[in-house]
């Protein structure tokens, strides 16, 4: 028997651009807020950046945050509302150039939040400016001539580093490409919702995304170049199982 | 002292379109400026900009009641027709025109269909071109072969002289078109 | 008459009293001790102290708390109030209400541990970007910063703004007898969120900025119309005005007595709302008295802050004509000598108007 | 029932062409109408569609519902 | 006449040819372009760009090439120009020049990417901790952009003071033709710090506070004596002045003569530093224009905040009672016909004075 | 032969609290500056906390820096003087709470700059408030009842995390207590010089360090509760070696 | 209206004394405030206080001219005796003089070896008590009971009672010595 | 050439005592002397100090040198 499909009516025609990985993110944040039940008892900390799109992109509470403060402002919710599911939604500059301190001093404090971040190797928003998860030798607005890690540092990996270095609940990398790593990457976020609702603590999904208007490249190339170049780099899974 | 608008989706070119004309008149040896705007963040959205220009200084850049506005869609037509001058002209692509154009009395209506002579010319990203030509035609200013020779000076300054074949036969077009 | 207590222990249990139920901040001195102090009341009546990593993130805590609906109350001094300032501007524009300790420190940079009055220009003028206002209340008693407090909280909520309360390393370090208020109930303002989108939001993209502008500024005319507050002394039949807030304003209240009982005709306007400051004082003046001769200000930094408001709002009021004389005192507490010889020097014409 | 097949809202499609790129069956193809955003979009081959869902999955623009008629109307 | 050429591009050429040796920033739309440029522009020179990882780090970074004694340039907008605030101020207090480009976007928090002079009072008091002040100078074409940039690290390093030079999303964005002028010779400032610890220290503890407090502010009088800048035109015989800086200063510029031109007693009066205030401007109408009737600022924000300088040293020099309006247009461009329109309601009186 | 020993004249009196391991730290970086020649090629920056005390404290260039931003401070620094030698002076709270992001980001950089950060598990200027270092169920002024690490996270492990994470040159954890481990200490200072001055890039040295005013305990028994209770947890050696 | 000044190192309970002077002015009914100064670090260096008290309220809370001066160490002395008014009293702790203790004619000097005292009823940390005494003796705006009384009170609200003896003692024996 | 010892400069002592905890031949005890700074010092026991330099290395405040008399002053 076919599977019945109907986007989820927390989910609205979202101003990304064509072929950009945000709307399947979205979308799939949308179908576990409905299956996990939450419609009706949520509130998003979100970054700035394509992010922003969230405020016409999805109909729950939500709150612009300052760019790269969703982990503070998430962690206020969290106080105030310690029953009301709470997640953020950001893009990797917000959440790992500018926020770098407000991220891993949530998941340092294992805040019981979920942290959604799109990882497009660059800012998007802007105009396609280098970002610390640019890929080495990537051209961007602010990399002209290709990113020399020998100046700029090589591509960071957060995730590693919170999994790594403090005691959250759950930490994994997904991908927004092949409809099988998207269902994969659904699963890593219905975990992620799990261990919140369990009171487990800190999660953080990073999602690896194109970004076909900056890379320049058609959305479907943008995949191609997603799987081939990118994710070899930044690896795909767990690196913090829930109860581990 | 001149007003344009040129107003469309993003990726339609109507910044260039925009700048080519200041270009034009730079190269005619007046003044000129040109100004977008964009929404309320860089990507999404549509896109417009301003062109000024004229014999003395430029005082006030910005939109105010343009002589001519280029909408190169729907919404561009919709949002902007209202503000053109009276006497001014509204330039648009009648390719992309999905409902009935129509304007208050006293502003001129010039459909060109820019896409289809663009694709003829086998030059689909050339639509804005197209509309140059027409441009410099309406607005009375510059001789053909000064815009053209404008334009052009333009895109050898940045180094795109290879486009410049289809660039005048596509502007030559647009000229004619109207 | 309540026991001594220490002006930063009393300011955190008056908002302990108002009812916040979470406190987020980062150590400064001499604001420090609030939090100190919070860190052990607030979890003892269930309630949430958080240390956040800066300031930075105690004021985007403060956002996230607010946005719930919930009292919230920061502290810092100095350039912690800085890296507030981003955090500061987004919540006057997304309207979300707290309250704002500030003990201020003198000077720039780094400054010192000293108490004055560097900050006013910033306070009253917003040191984040555009173009919003918070309401400042001066206290210049401990009992004054507790009752302060206490009520910063309802006006906050009134207009769903920013209300700072700004004190010193004086008033935050001093004690004396003060009494407390007794415990508000708490309650969740019926706009903050709760989870169930009921408050649906506007586009993104297709915002209208010059009717987001304008509805802005219409909060700040109403905020400007009825939260005027100051006091005044002798103000009816002074030559001279001295025009003094917070440390420099008790200071002053005493010495206009001393002054007054020994014959001159000096008088007192201390604002309490320094933002926004209060014309209506001024309007009162050109009424009622035709003899003023000018307006002084007193205060603890380089070259006089309030002076500016001091002069505008007195040329708003009609009395552009007076001059407006700033007697700075770069930090501390103004010593009443000092102080008496230069209005002498201000009578000799030795010191001239600033405005 | 009637077997289930994928629906398409035109007026979100943005002609990313991801879905005719990932669909197992090659059930879907680009139209030349332009919808209101000033995309073209795509259309169903209903008699090749088999209702995987696989459009529907990597759709970034919720273009897609999977049914068996009831909630959707087969644009082409 | 040069080039079309936009404003942030052609304001980042300047600054390389003024000699810059380092740019460290964070992108933020209406600002990027100038980091954009200079990634490509300063590594071509052998110079030093540097993309930090916050607005925050980016001011810091700066601090420590300033520290060095060498030219250095950050650019922002709306919230990031607010994280830089704890910066500037540690900068002003140690005497750190550098100059700081603001290309003004509309609002409060995140704001809008609408160009605006909503940061007026910020950038003039001060949005950091304490007393210090920066020099703001405000251009109102590229050209003078390119040239006030030029000049503006000669300014910061004879100060060895902060100057911000503002324009906005208009000015950043828009082309015009531009000529540009040559490249300096780069020189470290010879109090640069290079390691030999020539320059003492002096003692952490025991600091004299007043003393400091003094000697910044007598650094602070001799910038606002010696650097005031502004244009007039037709102020001898205006009855009414439009004051207005940046790009409601090009706007009015035009407007006048046109309003002129058809017999109008208008003038303008265009600061082009916003601090310190153009203050001897009204010195001049004073002695000139007996006729003047009301001042009136034009600017893109909501209530107006410049009209509280105009009144503030109109109120100084002795035009007090000149009654001073203000034409708030949200954001953007004002239009010509609107602010005529306008004019026309003050002279009618239906549009009061703020002061 | 009996080992002569001056005090380097770049050390002076320093107004650290009696018994205070900041003043051996000082001691210990002059005495390198001096044996590696670097007396009048020095610019510190320095953090805001008992820091500060080396304005007095050594006779170099130095920056005062805002609270927590010496890593992008030094980072101007470098990028404006490439042949000076570059160290920051930090405590932990100002390099890993409030200054963490730029902390992280010069090592993420590796710029070529040594970081040395005393480690006295609270924040001492401001009067021993809790810091991320604070130990589980240590008493501070602002952790009352012991610090409850469920609420706060654990103490911090900054150098395991960038060594790990980044590609610094040399990253170790010493201590100032028994004079062993003060001559360990040098040595790893010695190192971080070297790393340096050869341009292998960033270097931190934690140093662990004894607080006995606000720890509460003369400074005997405080040497004591480090070796005993401190060290078992923030373990000394190195996490990057040099050319590793 | 009363201003005393307490000046020492850290370490040596003049701020304490300092509270305690207030709450025993607020004991008997008056209106006392004290105030704090450091120097630029919360550690390291010396602190004073200042203390007001009388009858109405205090409005300026800081130092101006002491009746009274507490100095307990050298450089205490040095820094303050000067500020003293005329008429007042200069009382300091004789065992940390290293220098000739002088001042201007019109004050009064009152040296007490509170070391000495303290050592010998065996609290060597109730140097600043001993001075308390002295302090209220001095003053002669309290009764030894009073003075006695309203310190008692003071560390009995802070639930310190159980040294309330040895403090009776050091401030026993403070009232004796001058 | 002397014997290098330990030579005290009294002004910088703070009366830590962690150079007399670690002194390995209890060389070191302290004075009832006060500094200006408020501080007992330590002093030197000449007769029973190797000169090991363990004071030097322990002291918090650069009290001690380590010299053979030329340099230094012995306190006590
Ligand atoms: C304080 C501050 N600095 C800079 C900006 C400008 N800004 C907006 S979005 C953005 C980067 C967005 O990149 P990313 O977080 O990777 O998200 P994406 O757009 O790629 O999804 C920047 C720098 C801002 N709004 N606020
Ligand atoms: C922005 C800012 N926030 C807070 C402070 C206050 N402050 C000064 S030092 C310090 C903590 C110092 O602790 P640490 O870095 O561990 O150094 P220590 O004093 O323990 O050596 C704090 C919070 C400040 N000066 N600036
Ligand atoms: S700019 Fe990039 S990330 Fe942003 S919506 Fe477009 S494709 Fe997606
Ligand atoms: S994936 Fe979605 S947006 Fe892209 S072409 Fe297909 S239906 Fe349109
Ligand atoms: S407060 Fe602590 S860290 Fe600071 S000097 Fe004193 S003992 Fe050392
Ligand atoms: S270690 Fe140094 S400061 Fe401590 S007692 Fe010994 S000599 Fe004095």
């Amino acid at each position: 028997m076919a599977i019945e499909r109907h986007v989820p009516s927390l989910c609205n025609y979202a101003m990304f651009c064509a072929g950009c990985g945000h709307g399947v993110l979205l979308r799939l944040i949308c179908e576990c807020l409905e299956e996990f039940g939450q419609e009706k008892n949520t509130i998003a900390a979100i970054g700035v950046g394509c992010s922003c799109h969230l405020k016409s992109g999805i109909n729950c509470d939500l709150v612009q945050c300052p760019h790269g403060r969703a982990g503070a402002v998430a962690t206020g919710i969290r106080r105030a509302e310690p029953e009301k599911f709470v997640f953020t939604y950001q893009g990797d500059g917000d959440a790992y150039n500018i926020g770098i301190a407000e991220t891993l001093n949530a998941a340092y404090r294992n805040e019981n939040i979920c942290v959604f971040v799109v990882n497009n190797n660059n800012f998007g928003m802007t105009g396609g400016q280098m970002s610390w998860t640019t890929m080495e030798g990537q051209v961007t607005a602010t990399s002209p001539h290709g990113r020399d890690i020998a100046l700029t540092g090589a591509p960071i990996k957060v995730p590693e580093m919170i999994a790594h270095s403090f005691h959250p609940a759950y930490v994994a990398r997904g991908a927004v490409s092949t409809p099988k790593e998207i269902n994969r990457l659904k699963g890593y976020i219905k975990n992620a919702f799990q261990a919140q609702l369990n009171h487990e603590g800190y999660s953080m999904v990073e999602v690896l995304s194109t970004c076909p208007t900056n890379w320049n490249m058609d959305p479907l190339k943008a995949h191609q170049h997603l799987m081939e170049n990118v994710v070899p780099y930044y690896q795909l899974g767990e690196f913090k199982k829930r109860g581990e | 002292m001149r007003e344009v608008l040129f107003a469309g989706f993003g990726g339609q070119g109507v910044l260039t379109a925009g700048l080519i004309l200041s270009q034009i008149a730079l190269y005619s040896g007046k003044n000129a400026t040109w100004m977008p705007s964009y929404g309320a963040a860089m990507r999404g959205g549509t896109a417009n900009c301003t062109v000024h220009y004229g014999d003395g200084p430029v005082y006030n850049p910005g939109q105010q009641k343009p002589d001519l506005l280029l909408a190169m869609n729907t919404p561009s037509f919709k949002k902007f027709s209202g503000i053109v001058r009276t006497g001014g002209i509204v330039l648009y692509n009648a390719d992309m025109m999905t409902e009935d154009a129509a304007v208050r009395e006293g502003v001129r209506l010039v459909p060109v269909n820019c896409n289809q002579i663009a694709d003829k010319l086998n030059n689909p990203r050339g639509a804005n071109i197209v509309m140059m030509g027409a441009i410099v035609k309406l607005l009375g200013d510059f001789e053909y072969e000064t815009g053209l020779a404008g334009m052009n000076d333009m895109f050898r300054k940045k180094g795109k002289e290879k486009f410049e074949a289809k660039n005048t036969e596509a502007f030559q077009a647009g000229y004619a078109a109207v | 008459m309540g026991d001594m207590i220490k002006g930063n222990i009393a300011v955190a249990e008056a908002a302990v009293r108002a009812g916040i139920e979470v406190y987020a901040g980062y150590p400064i001195t001499p604001s420090t001790e609030v939090m100190e102090y919070l860190s052990d009341r607030l979890p003892a009546l269930g309630r949430t102290f958080i240390q956040a990593e800066s300031e930075l993130a105690a004021i985007n805590m403060v956002l996230g708390v607010s946005a719930c609906g919930r009292r919230v109350l920061t502290a810092s001094s100095g350039p912690g109030i800085s890296l507030k300032q981003e955090g500061i501007s987004y919540m006057a524009q997304m309207n979300f209400p707290c309250v704002i300790l500030n003990v201020v420190r003198w000077g720039n940079g780094l400054g010192s541990l000293d108490g004055a009055q560097t900050d006013y220009l910033r306070e009253t003028r917003g040191g984040g970007n555009g173009d919003y206002r918070n309401i400042v209340l001066c206290p210049s008693t401990v009992q004054e910063t507790v009752d302060l407090m206490y009520e910063a909280f309802d006006i906050a909520e009134k207009y769903r703004c920013i209300v700072v309360v700004m004190t010193d390393s004086g008033l935050g370090q001093m004690m004396e007898p003060c009494e407390m208020p007794p415990f508000r109930e708490i309650k969740k303002c019926d706009w903050g969120l709760d989870g169930t989108y009921k408050v649906k939001r506007a586009d993104f993209l297709g915002r209208n900025i010059p009717g987001e502008s304008e509805e802005y500024i219409r909060k700040v005319r109403a905020m400007r119309d009825h939260e005027q507050r100051w006091e005044t002394y002798g103000a009816e039949d002074a030559e001279y005005i001295f025009v003094a807030f917070g440390m420099c304003g008790r200071v002053m209240n005493g010495l206009v007595r001393e002054m007054r009982a020994a014959g001159e005709k000096v008088g007192l306007l201390r604002p309490i709302t320094a933002w926004p400051f209060p014309e209506k004082a001024f309007e009162v003046l050109r009424e009622k008295n035709p003899q003023l001769k000018g307006l002084i200000t007193v205060e603890t930094n380089g070259e006089g802050q309030m002076v500016e408001d001091v002069a505008l709002y007195a040329k708003k009021c009609g009395l552009g004509h007076l001059p407006v004389y700033a007697l700075p005192y770069a930090c501390g507490v103004p010593k009443d000598d000092v102080v008496k010889a230069d209005f002498e020097k201000i009578r000799a014409g030795k010191i001239k108007e600033v405005f | 029932m009637a077997l289930s097949k994928a629906y398409v809202d035109p007026e979100r499609c943005k002609s990313c062409g991801l879905c005719i790129a990932y669909c197992p069956k090659k059930a879907l193809e680009m139209t030349d109408e332009i919808n209101s955003h000033g995309y073209k979009h795509v259309q169903v081959l209903e008699d090749v569609c088999i209702g995987c869902g696989t459009c529907y999955t990597v759709c970034p623009d919720g273009v897609f519902t999977i049914t068996d008629g009831e909630g959707g109307k087969i644009h082409g």
